[in-house]
C-alpha cells in the first residue's frame, strides 16, 4: 500500500490541463489533483480510514466482536498476560489478535479507536490550523507592539506544560461539559503555537512582496490582505505541518488521560493503545505494531495528500513538477 | 510609545516583552494551582497526617494566607529575595529568589540551577541533531523529488513520528548499549567535566528525539524549498546551468530557512519543560521530569520556577529566531 | 553557410504552451560576432524564442519542436549535463523581468560570482573581485561596496545591470539578451550598449538582443527579425528594414515610435485642486555609517488632471519617492499631503494606486490576472459579479490584453503582457491619483502609444492625476505636462515639459537629452563613436556621476 | 507466600568488595530521617541509618520479624504496654566517632515533629504522651517529655495507650541518632550523619545520585544484620522501569552487580524473562503486606444495602482483574482483607465465594432480593495514576465483570490528587472505588484499625475508615489486641477480628500484589523478606 502512496508525483498536472483556459480556479484545482495519483491513492486512505470509523459498529459486527468484552481464556495469566498462540492469538475469530492481560478484541478495538483519534485529532488540528493562522497573520502584519503581545502570548501557551493548561481547564470547565469537545479543545489549545510561529515567520518574509503592498493599495484592510494575497502563499508550510500535527494530537490526546481529561475507559483510542502497548514491544509485538502501523498509514497518507493538494493548489506547479525529473518525455523537450 | 529602534530598541522590547510574559505565566498558574485539585498541606505532610499536623504544615508554608498575600511574597523573594529558617538557623535566599520547595525545602533556584544544564545540553543537541537530520532529508527529497530516494526518506520520517519516543529510544539503547555495546548506557555527565563523555552519553537520547522530531523539519523544509524553486530567480541560476543539487541546496534552502527557524525555536523552548519521556528514558536528571514530579505533589514554588524558566528559554529562543531570520532574510526588520 | 558556422541555428521552431501557439516555424542563423535584434509586439513570441535557446524549456510543460543548435551542441538533444556546459559558459541570458530573477538572499555580488565561479573554477576570492569588475563595467558606482548588496536595496535598473554582469562575468560565445535596458535611463541605456558593442568587437561575442525598443536595436545590431504572432514577419539589415520596411506591420510599428522633439498638443489649460503635495520628502535607508539618503528634500505638487513625469539616473531615487507619495514607504522626514489631509506614517491612502516597476513581485502568482484586476473594485465594495467582470473585461481589452485570458495566471504571460496587467489594475477603481513607475518600459510602441492613450483619455474624463516615471524621455514628453528631473535623490530640474525638454538648464538634463537613441543606424553609430572616443574614463564616470 | 525463598544469585560464596550500582526509578528526594516514611527502615536509608529495632534480614516470613538493631535486645515493654524501655548496645559510633547515645535518638525522634521536616510516620505523633501538641526541637526547645534518656543508653517512651506493636514501630527511621551539635535543619540532608555501615560522600542532583562508601567507624560487632558486602554503592535513580529491567537483563558493565529497590516486573516483561531461563534464574519474588480492594460507602445508596454490596462482591470476576494486574505471577486472589501472610494472624475465609470468575448467578438472586430486579447502575471511581492498582485497568475488568450480573458500572476516572482528595473526604466520598492499603509493619493492627477502627474516622482531614464502620465490639476488640505484646496471640485474634468485619461486606479484597525483582548476573545473597517485598540491599554481595 505505502508503495501505491509513495508514487511518484511525475504522474503530475499536466501543463495543458493546468492552463486550460476559461475554467474557474476550483475546476483547475480538482484537474490538477486528479493527475496526481499518489495524492489520489493518500485520498482513498484518508477516505477509507474515516469509513472504517463510522462504521465501527458494522465492522465488528462482521467480525462477531465488541472492542470491551474480555476473553481471559485467550491469554496467559501466569505470564503476564500474553495472547496465547501465534502472532498475538489472530485467528478467524480475532482477525488482529487479542490485547494482553485482558484478551479484548484487537480488530474492534483499533477500529473503534479509529472514531475516537480520528476524530479528536481531526478537529484538534482544525482548532489549532485555525488559531495558528489567525495569531501568526495578525502578528505578522500587525505592528510592532500587536506583533510582540501575540507573540509573547503564543510563549505563554508554549511554555506552559501541558499537564497544569489541562489541570486548568479541567478545574474551570463545568463537569457536565462533553468530554470529546473538552478532549479537542485542550489538544486544540496546547499545539497551535508552532503553526502560529511558522505563519508569522513567513508572512513577515511574504509581505515585503509588491502584490501585497499592490492589495493594500486597492484598498483591502488587514484581514483580506492576509486572507485574498498571504494565505493562498501560506498553504504549503500550513498543509504540511497540519499532516504532521495529526500525530502528534493522536498522542497528545493519550498523554491527557491521565488527567482525566482523555476519553474514557474502556473507549479505545489510538493513542492509548500506543501508550499501554509500547511495554510490550517485545513480548507481543503486533499489539504495538498495529497501532503504530495504522497511525503511520494515517501520515503517510495525510503527507502524500497535503503534497497534493499544495501541488494542486499552486498554478504553477505544472513547471515545478517536471523541472529536475530525468528528462522531459518525448516530444517534450527543447 | 516607543522603546526606539535599531537592535538596541530590539533587544529592549524583547525584554520587555519577556518579563511580561514571565508574570502572565506565574500568574496563570497560581491561578490553576488555586483551583486545581490536591491538598498541599496534606500531601507535603503525608496522607496519614492528622487535621492538626496538616494545620501546623500548613501554617509553617503560609498556605492560609490569601493567594494574593502569597503571590505577592512571591514576587517579593523574587525581586529582593528573603530569609528563610532552616529550624537551626536563618538563611538568606538571593534575589531572584523563587521561593522552597514544598516538598523538600530546598532553593528552587538550586534545584533548577542544577538542572537547567541537563536539560539544556539534551534540548541544544537534540536540535542540532534534528535541524541536520531534518533539514537534511528535506533538501535531499526536494531534490530527489519524485524519485525512490525520497519516498524511502518520507517514509522513514514518518515512520519516525508514529513510533513513540519510548519505543525508539529503548530499541536504540538495547541495540546500541546493550547488543554492540558502542556506547554506555546514558548517564549525564557535565560538559565541564568531560565534554566527550558529555556528548558521548548524550548521543542516544539526542538521536532518538531527532528522530521523531526530524519529520516536521524534512517536510516544512521540502514544501518551503517546492515553493521557492518555483520562483524566477531560481530559473536565473538554472539559466546559467548551475546544477539541481546547488539550486536546491543554496538558492531554495535560504527561503525555507524563515519556517524552519520559527518552529526550531518554538520546539527548543518547549523541550525545556517537555522532554519528560526522553529524560526518564535515559534517567536523565533534567526539568521536564522534576516538572511533573513537583505538579503531582502539587510543589507550586518548584512549578512556578520551572515553567518560568521554561518561559524564559521560549522567549528567548524566539529572539534568537527574530535575529537569525532577519539576518537570513534581509528584507526582514526586527520588530 | 554550413550549420556549423554559426553560432545559432534555428530552424522551425514552434513552441506550444498547452493550446497556446507561442511561436510558430520560426528559422533564423546567426553568426560568430554577429548581433540580431527581434523586435516586435508584446507577446510576440520574442522570449519565448530566446529561452529556447538555451533549452529553458526543458521540464516545464511547453512543447518544442523544431531544431535549435547553439555553440555546435543540439539544445533539444542534449543531455542535462551538456545542457549544463551549455548553459552561462557558451550563451548566457539576461532576462526580460530582471527584478525578480535575483535571489533575494544572497549579496549581488555573490550570486555573480557564484555563477562565475561556477563555470570557470576560480577561486572564492577571484570570483568575487570579478563580480566587482563586472559590476563597475555596468556602471554600478561603489562596485566594491554595492557588490554587497541584497537585490531589494538595488534600485530596478541596478538589478538589471547586475544580471548583465552576471552574463558577462562568463564571457559567454552568444549572449541572449532579453529586454535589457528596459529600466535604464537613456544615459545608462547608451553605455550599456557601448559596452556590448566593445564586447562583440573584442570577444567575438554573438548577441540576441530582444527588444521592442526600435531606437535600441538600431544602435545595436546588424540585422533584424521582426515578429508578429509567434511567426517572423520580416527580416534583413538593420538599415534596410529600418529606412524601408516591407511589411504593412512594420511600418505600422516604426511609425507609432514617439520621438523626443514632437511637440505635444496643448491640454487645457485650467488646473483641478491639488491631488497630493510632497515637501522636503527625504528618506534614508540603513543607519549610522551605512546609512544611504536615496530620496533628499524633494518638494512637488500634483493637481487633479495632471501628468508629472519624472526622469532621471537609474537609482536616483525615483521608485522610492513613488512608493513614499502613495504611502507604501515612510518617509524619513518632509511632509505629504494627500488632498490636502496630512499622510502620517505607512498605510494605503486611499483612492491611490501604484504601477510597480516590477510587474512579477507586484501580481499575486497564485491569481488569475482577472481576479488580480477585479482587486481594487472588489476592495471598494461592488458585489455584481457580472458587472465586475464585465468592467475586467473591458479594462483589458483596453490595455491591448485578450479578455478571454481573465483566468490565466501571471506566468502564463508575456513581460509586457503582465505590465498590461498592473496598469489596468491601477485604473479599475478609477482612482485620483496613479504612479506609475516604468509602466510601459516592456511595450513595444504600438501598444505603448495604445496604452498612454488610454491614460490621457481617462486624465481627461476623471480628471486622473499621474505621476509618471519613465526611463523613456520620448514618452514622458508626450505624457507629461511637468516634468522633474531626478538625479542622487534630489529633484536638479523641474519645470513644464515644454521647458525642459527645450531649454534644459541643468547639465545632466542635457546629457540625458544627448543620450537618446537615434532611430538611424548611421546616426547610431557616429555617436557611438564620439562616445567611445572619449577617454577611457568617460564611462565610468559618466556612471558615478 | 507460597513459593518464598530466594537463594544467593550467581556463584559461590559471598565475599566483601566491589561497587553496588542501585538502579532506581524514584530519586532518594530527601534523606532526612525525619522526612522518611518508609517500612522497616527503608532500603538504602537503613544503609546509613541504624535505628532502635529493624526487621529481621531473612528470606520470607522469617523476614516478617523484628530484631534489635542499636538497642541491646527487643523493648522492655511495662504491663499493659504503654511504657517501653530500651539499652543501647556498647560501642555505638556516628561516622565522626562520636559515641551514640540515646539523647541523639531522643533528638531524632523530636525532629521528626518539626512542621519544617515534615513527613514521616504518623505514629510517635498519635502514641506519644503530648506528641500532639508538640511542636519539634526548633519551635519548641523544652523538648518532649514522653521520652526519657535516665542514661545515655537507656531511653524510656511513654505512650498514650497500649502499643503492643511498638517494636515495630522502633524500626522506623525517625528512630535514627541525630547528633544535635550537627544538625542543620532541614539542610540537614545534605550531609546526614551516618550510623550505618555506609556514609555519603556524594549526593547529587537532590538524590538523583547517592555515592556510598564504607562507614570506618560502623563495625560489623555491634550489627547482626547488615552485612555490608560491597566496598561502595552507587545509587542512580530517575530511570524508567523498562530501562532499569532492560539494564538488568543486560547485566553489561557495571550492571552485572546491579540491583534495583523500587521497580518489579512488568507483566510485558515477565512475559519476556519466564522464556528465557538464564533471566528467569536473576528474579526473586517478593511479598509485601498490601490488599487492593473495592470500597464501598455504606452511606450513599444503594450500598447502604448490604445485599447490594454482597451482590457486588459476588459478582466480582478475580481472575479477569488479577489479569489486569498483571497476571497469576503478579497477583494473587484475596478474599480476606489481611494479607495472606502468618505475621499478619491470616486466617482464611471467603464469605461470598465469587470462585475464579464470578458468580453472577447468585449476584443477581441478591440483587433480586433487594430489590433490583432489573439490574442497576452504579458508578466507579478510581484514579489515571498508571498504577495497576486503582487504575482504569482494574476499572474495566471489574466493570466488565459486573455486566454479566446486570450490574452497569460507569467509570469515573480522576487525576491522582482529585482521586487521593475525594476517597479520603469523609463528606465527599463517592459510593464505590477502588482502594489499596499496605502495611506499615507485619502485623494485623496497622492494617486493621485505621481501616475499621471507628474513633479513627476522620471528618476533617483524610479519612480511611470508607466504610464508617463503627462497630462497638470492633472498637473493643482493637483496644484489647493492642495491649498484647505477645506477637503470635495477637496475630491469632486479629485473623479472627478480619473474619468477623469481613462478613459485613464493607468492601471486597480483590488481590495481594507479588512482586519479581530483577537483579544483575553476579549479584550473590539475595534476600528478599515478607516484611518489604524488595531485595534487601544491606545483604547483597557483588563478588
Ligand atoms: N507558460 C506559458 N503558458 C501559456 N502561455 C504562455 C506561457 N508563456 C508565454 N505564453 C504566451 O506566449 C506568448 C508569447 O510570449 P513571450 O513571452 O514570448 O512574448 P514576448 O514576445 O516576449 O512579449 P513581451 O514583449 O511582452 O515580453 C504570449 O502570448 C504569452 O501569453
Ligand atoms: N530597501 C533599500 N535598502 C537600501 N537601499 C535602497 C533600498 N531601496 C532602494 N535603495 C537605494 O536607493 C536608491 C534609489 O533607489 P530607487 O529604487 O528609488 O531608484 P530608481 O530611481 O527607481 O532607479 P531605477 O530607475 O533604476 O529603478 C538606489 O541607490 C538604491 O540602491
Ligand atoms: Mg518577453
Ligand atoms: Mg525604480
Ligand atoms: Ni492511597
Amino acid at each position: 500500500m505505502s508503495e501505491a502512496l509513495l508514487a511518484s508525483e511525475s504522474g503530475g498536472a499536466d501543463a495543458a490541463t493546468a492552463s486550460a483556459p476559461g475554467s474557474s480556479g476550483a475546476r483547475q484545482f480538482w484537474r490538477r489533483l486528479r493527475t496526481q495519483r499518489a495524492a489520489l491513492v493518500a485520498g482513498a486512505i484518508v477516505a477509507l480510514l474515516v469509513l472504517v470509523a463510522l462504521a465501527a459498529p458494522l465492522l465488528t459486527a462482521l467480525e462477531g466482536q465488541d472492542p470491551t468484552t474480555y476473553h481471559p481464556e485467550l491469554i496467559d495469566s501466569a505470564r503476564g498476560g500474553v495472547p496465547v498462540g501465534s502472532f498475538g492469538g489472530m485467528s478467524a475469530e480475532h482477525w488482529l489478535g487479542v490485547e494482553p492481560q485482558t484478551g479484548r478484541d484487537l480488530f474492534a478495538r483499533l477500529v473503534y479507536g479509529a472514531r475516537v483519534s480520528l476524530g479528536v485529532a481531526l478537529i484538534a488540528t482544525v482548532l489549532q490550523v485555525a488559531l495558528g493562522i489567525g495569531v501568526g497573520l495578525a502578528s505578522g502584519l500587525g505592528n510592532r507592539w500587536l506583533d510582540l503581545a501575540l507573540s509573547r502570548a503564543t510563549d505563554v501557551l508554549v511554555a506552559l506544560p501541558v499537564m497544569v493548561l489541562a489541570l486548568g481547564l479541567l478545574a474551570v470547565v463545568p463537569t457536565g461539559f462533553p468530554r470529546p469537545v473538552l478532549v479537542a479543545l485542550v489538544v486544540g489549545i496546547v499545539g497551535w503555537g508552532g503553526m502560529a510561529k511558522i505563519v508569522r515567520a513567513q508572512t513577515i518574509s511574504l509581505k515585503a512582496l509588491d502584490h501585497v503592498a499592490a492589495a493594500r493599495l486597492s484598498g483591502w484592510g488587514g484581514a483580506s490582505v492576509a486572507r485574498r494575497e498571504l494565505l493562498p502563499a501560506l498553504a504549503a508550510p500550513v498543509i504540511t505541518y497540519s499532516a504532521l500535527l495529526v500525530p502528534t494530537n493522536i498522542t497528545v490526546e493519550a498523554a491527557l488521560s491521565f488527567l482525566g481529561v482523555g476519553v474514557k475507559p474502556p473507549t479505545a483510542s489510538w493513542g492509548q493503545m500506543l501508550t499501554s502497548a509500547d511495554v510490550w514491544y517485545q513480548a507481543a509485538p503486533q499489539y504495538l505494531l498495529l497501532p503504530a502501523g495504522t497511525l503511520f498509514v494515517t501520515v503517510l497518507a495525510l503527507t502524500v495528500l497535503g503534497d497534493g493538494v499544495r501541488t494542486a493548489l499552486d498554478p504553477r506547479a505544472a513547471s515545478r513538477l517536471r523541472v529536475g525529473t530525468k528528462r522531459g518525455r518525448k516530444g517534450a523537450a527543447s | 510609545m516607543s522603546l526606539g529602534s535599531g537592535f538596541t530598541g530590539f533587544v529592549a522590547r524583547r525584554a520587555v516583552g519577556a518579563a511580561v510574559t514571565l508574570f502572565a505565566l506565574s500568574v496563570v498558574i497560581y491561578a490553576v494551582f488555586y483551583v486545581a485539585p490536591g491538598d498541599v498541606a496534606q500531601i507535603t505532610c503525608g496522607p496519614r497526617c492528622s487535621p492538626a499536623q496538616v494545620q501546623q504544615v500548613a501554617e509553617q508554608l503560609k498556605l492560609d494566607d490569601p493567594l494574593y498575600t502569597r503571590y505577592f511574597e512571591f514576587l517579593r523573594g523574587v525581586f529582593v529575595g528573603h530569609d528563610y529558617s532552616t529550624g537551626t538557623a536563618v538563611l538568606h535566599c538571593d534575589a531572584p529568589c523563587l521561593g522552597l520547595s514544598y516538598q523538600t525545602d530546598q532553593q528552587v533556584t538550586d534545584l533548577i540551577l542544577n538542572k537547567v544544564p541537563v536539560t539544556g545540553s539534551l534540548a541544544i543537541g537534540a536540535m542540532v541533531l534534528w535541524l541536520i537530520l531534518g533539514v537534511g532529508t528535506g533538501v535531499v527529497s526536494a531534490w530527489r523529488r519524485g524519485r525512490p530516494t525520497e519516498r524511502v526518506l518520507t517514509a522513514v520520517t514518518l515512520a519516525g513520528t508514529a513510533t513513540p519516543v519510548f519505543v525508539i529510544g529503548l530499541l536504540l539503547m538495547i541495540l546500541v548499549c546493550g547488543q554492540l555495546q558502542w556506547l554506555p548506557f546514558p548517564q549525564y555527565v557535565p560538559f565541564t567535566e568531560d565534554p566527550q563523555q558529555w556528548a558521548w552519553n548524550l548521543l542516544l537520547p539526542w538521536v532518538s528525539l531527532a528522530l521523531i522530531e526530524s519529520a516536521k523539519y524534512a517536510r516544512l523544509t521540502r514544501s518551503a524549498m517546492l515553493e521557492t524553486l518555483a520562483e524566477d530567480h531560481v530559473r536565473t541560476f538554472r539559466a546559467y546551468g548551475i546544477s539541481e543539487r546547488s539550486l536546491v541546496g543554496r538558492h531554495a534552502l535560504r527561503g525555507a530557512l524563515a519556517p524552519v527557524i520559527a518552529l526550531s525555536a518554538n520546539d527548543f523552548g518547549t523541550m525545556f519543560g517537555g522532554a519528560l519521556l526522553t529524560e526518564t528514558l535515559f534517567g536523565l536528571p533534567g526539568l521536564g521530569r522534576e516538572l511533573v514530579h513537583a505538579v503531582r505533589v502539587v510543589d507550586l514554588p518548584v512549578v512556578v520556577g520551572m515553567v518560568l524558566v521554561t518561559g524564559f528559554f521560549v522567549v528567548l529562543a524566539n529572539a534568537v529566531a527574530d535575529v537569525l531570520y532577519a539576518v537570513a532574510d534581509r528584507r526582514v526588520v526586527l520588530a | 553557410m554550413s550549420l556549423d558556422d554559426h553560432l545559432v541555428h534555428v530552424d522551425g521552431l514552434s513552441v506550444d504552451f498547452g493550446d497556446v501557439r507561442a511561436v510558430d516555424e520560426v528559422s533564423f542563423t546567426l553568426a560568430r560576432g554577429a548581433a540580431l535584434a527581434l523586435v516586435g509586439e508584446s507577446g510576440s513570441g520574442k522570449s519565448t524564442v530566446a529561452s529556447a535557446l538555451l533549452g529553458l524549456h526543458r521540464d516545464t510543460g511547453a512543447r518544442v519542436t523544431g531544431a535549435v543548435r547553439v555553440g555546435g551542441v543540439d539544445v533539444t538533444g542534449a543531455t542535462d549535463r551538456e545542457l549544463r556546459r551549455l548553459r552561462g559558459g557558451v550563451a548566457a541570458m539576461v532576462f526580460q523581468d530582471p527584478l525578480s530573477s535575483l535571489d533575494p538572499y544572497y549579496a549581488v555580488g555573490d550570486q555573480i560570482a557564484e555563477v562565475y565561479r561556477h563555470h570557470s573554477g576560480a577561486s572564492r576570492r577571484a570570483a568575487r573581485a570579478r563580480a566587482v569588475d563586472v559590476l563597475g563595467r555596468v556602471g554600478i558606482a561603489d562596485a566594491a561596496r554595492r557588490a554587497r548588496s541584497r537585490p531589494h536595496e538595488f534600485s530596478g535598473g541596478m538589478r538589471q545591470r547586475a544580471l548583465i554582469a552576471m552574463a558577462l562575468a562568463c564571457e559567454p560565445d552568444l549572449l541572449v539578451a532579453d529586454e535589457p535596458t528596459t529600466a535604464l535611463d537613456v544615459t545608462v541605456q547608451a553605455q550599456i550598449l557601448d559596452l556590448l558593442h566593445v564586447l562583440r568587437a573584442e570577444t567575438g561575442m554573438g548577441l540576441l538582443l530582444v527588444t521592442h525598443d526600435v531606437g535600441v536595436a538600431a544602435g545595436s545590431v546588424d540585422d533584424v527579425l521582426v515578429m508578429r504572432h509567434g511567426r517572423v514577419v520580416e527580416r534583413g539589415g538593420v538599415t534596410d528594414v529600418l529606412a524601408a520596411p516591407q511589411e504593412a506591420y512594420t511600418k505600422q510599428l516604426l511609425s507609432a515610435v514617439p520621438r523626443v522633439d514632437a511637440v505635444r498638443d496643448e491640454r487645457s489649460g485650467e488646473l483641478g485642486d491639488v491631488v497630493v503635495e510632497a515637501k522636503g520628502l527625504r528618506r534614508e535607508f540603513g543607519r549610522g555609517k551605512g546609512a544611504f539618503v536615496a530620496v533628499d528634500d524633494v518638494s512637488l505638487t500634483v493637481r487633479r488632471g495632471e501628468t508629472l513625469g519624472v526622469v532621471g539616473e537609474s537609482g536616483s531615487g525615483k521608485t522610492t519617492l513613488g512608493r513614499m507619495l502613495v504611502g507604501l514607504l515612510e518617509p524619513t522626514a518632509g511632509r505629504l499631503r494627500h488632498a490636502g489631509a496630512e499622510q502620517r506614517g505607512t498605510g494605503a491612502v486611499p483612492g491611490v494606486q501604484m504601477v510597480f516597476q516590477d510587474p512579477v513581485s507586484s501580481l499575486n502568482p497564485r491569481r488569475s490576472v482577472g481576479e488580480s484586476i477585479a482587486d481594487p473594485l472588489r476592495a471598494r465594495g461592488d458585489r455584481d459579479e457580472a458587472a465586475i467582470r464585465a468592467r475586467v473585461r473591458d479594462l483589458m481589452e483596453r490595455v491591448g490584453l485578450d479578455p478571454a485570458h481573465y483566468d490565466r495566471y501571471p506566468h502564463e504571460f508575456s513581460g509586457g503582457q503582465r505590465q498590461r496587467v498592473g496598469i489596468a489594475r491601477a485604473l479599475a477603481a478609477e482612482p485620483r491619483l496613479i504612479v506609475c513607475d516604468e509602466p510601459v518600459s516592456a511595450l513595444d510602441v504600438t501598444t505603448q502609444a495604445q496604452v498612454t492613450a488610454l491614460l490621457a483619455e481617462l486624465q481627461r474624463e476623471l480628471g486622473l492625476a499621474l505621476v509618471f516615471v519613465a526611463h523613456d524621455l520620448a514618452v514622458v514628453r508626450q505624457v507629461s505636462d511637468r516634468v522633474a528631473v531626478m538625479r542622487r535623490g534630489r529633484i536638479v530640474e523641474y519645470g513644464s515639459v515644454d521647458e525642459v525638454y527645450d531649454s534644459p538648464r541643468d547639465p545632466y538634463t542635457k546629457d540625458l537629452l544627448a543620450a537618446v537613441p537615434a532611430l538611424d543606424p548611421a546616426l547610431a553609430a557616429e555617436r557611438r563613436a564620439a562616445r567611445l572616443s572619449r577617454p577611457p574614463s568617460a564611462p565610468e564616470e559618466l556612471a558615478v556621476a | 507466600g507460597p513459593e518464598d525463598g530466594n537463594d544467593a544469585g550467581g556463584d559461590g560464596k559471598a565475599k566483601k568488595g566491589g561497587t553496588l550500582t542501585v538502579l532506581n526509578r524514584e530519586p532518594q528526594k530527601t534523606f532526612d530521617p525525619a522526612r522518611l516514611y518508609t517500612s522497616g527502615g527503608g532500603n538504602v536509608p537503613s544503609l546509613v541509618f541504624r535505628t532502635l529495632t529493624t526487621r529481621n534480614r531473612e528470606d520470607g516470613a522469617e523476614g516478617a520479624k523484628v530484631v534489635p538493631d542499636l538497642a541491646e535486645s527487643l523493648g522492655k515493654p511495662s504491663k499493659n504496654a504503654t511504657v517501653w524501655t530500651y539499652t543501647l548496645k556498647k560501642g555505638l559510633k556516628f561516622e565522626d566517632g562520636t559515641p551514640i547515645t540515646t539523647k541523639d535518638i531522643k533528638y531524632g525522634i523530636e525532629r521528626s515533629f518539626a512542621a519544617e521536616l515534615s513527613g514521616g510516620a504518623p505514629f510517635l505523633r498519635d502514641w506519644l504522651i503530648g506528641g500532639d501538641k508538640y511542636q519539634g526541637p526548633y519551635k519548641d526547645k523544652k523538648g518532649l517529655d514522653s521520652v526519657e534518656t535516665p542514661d545515655d543508653r537507656t531511653i524510656v517512651f511513654h505512650l498514650n495507650k497500649p502499643v503492643g506493636d511498638f517494636d515495630y514501630v522502633a524500626t522506623q527511621t525517625s528512630f535514627a541518632p541525630v547528633p544535635k551539635a550537627k544538625d542543620k535543619g532541614t539542610k540537614y540532608e545534605e550531609h546526614p550523619i551516618s550510623s550505618g555501615p555506609y556514609q555519603v560522600v556524594k549526593n547529587t542532583n537532590g538524590g538523583e545520585r547517592l555515592q556510598l562508601e564504607r562507614n570506618p567507624h560502623w563495625s560489623q560487632k555491634t550489627d547482626a544484620e547488615r552485612k555490608a558486602y560491597p566496598d561502595k554503592i552507587d545509587v542512580r535513580s530517575g530511570f524508567n522501569s523498562s530501562v532499569i529491567n532492560q539494564r538488568l537483563s543486560a547485566s553489561q558493565g557495571a550492571d552485572a552487580a546491579a540491583v534495583t529497590t523500587d521497580t518489579n516486573l512488568g507483566p510485558a516483561e515477565l512475559a519476556k524473562v519466564t522464556g528465557d531461563k538464564k533471566l528467569a534464574a536473576q528474579v526473586g519474588t517478593g511479598h509485601f503486606g498490601y490488599t487492593n480492594y473495592l470500597a464501598f460507602n455504606p452511606k450513599k445508596k444503594p450500598f447502604d444495602n448490604p445485599k447490594v454490596r454482597q451482590a457486588v462482591a459476588y459478582a466480582v470476576d478475580r481472575s479477569s482483574v488479577i489479569n489486569a494486574a498483571g497476571g497469576s505471577s503478579l497477583a494473587e486472589p484475596a478474599t480476606t482483607f489481611l494479607p495472606d501472610q502468618e505475621s499478619f494472624g491470616y486466617q482464611k475465609f471467603d464469605h461470598f465465594p465469587a470462585g475464579d470468575s464470578g458468580n453472577p448467578k447468585k449476584a443477581k438472586e441478591l440483587l433480586k432480593e433487594a430489590g433490583y430486579k432489573d439490574g442497576l447502575t452504579i458508578t466507579l471511581t478510581h484514579s489515571n495514576a498508571k498504577n495497576f492498582e486503582t487504575s482504569p485497568e482494574i476499572a474495566t475488568a471489574l466493570q466488565d465483570a459486573l455486566k454479566k450480573a446486570g450490574i452497569t458500572v460507569k467509570l469515573q476516572g480522576l487525576e491522582d490528587n482529585d482521586y487521593e482528595d475525594k476517597v479520603h473526604d469523609a463528606k465527599d466520598e463517592p459510593g464505590l472505588f477502588l482502594a489499596h492499603w499496605g502495611a506499615d509493619w507485619p502485623s494485623g493492627g496497622p492494617f486493621l484499625s485505621p481501616i475499621f477502627d471507628g474513633r479513627q474516622i476522620v471528618n476533617d482531614g483524610y479519612n480511611f475508615n470508607s466504610s464508617f464502620l463503627n462497630d462497638k465490639s470492633v472498637n473493643a476488640e482493637i483496644d484489647a489486641i493492642n495491649k498484647l505484646t505477645d506477637h503470635d496471640a495477637a496475630a491469632k485474634r486479629w485473623g479472627a477480628l478480619d473474619k468477623k468485619i469481613g462478613e459485613k461486606a464493607v468492601n471486597v479484597p480483590l488481590f495481594h500484589p507479588v512482586y519479581k525483582r530483577l537483579y544483575g548476573k553476579d549479584v550473590k545473597n539475595v534476600v528478599i523478606s515478607d516484611w518489604t517485598g524488595v531485595l534487601d540491599i544491606s545483604q547483597v554481595a557483588v563478588k
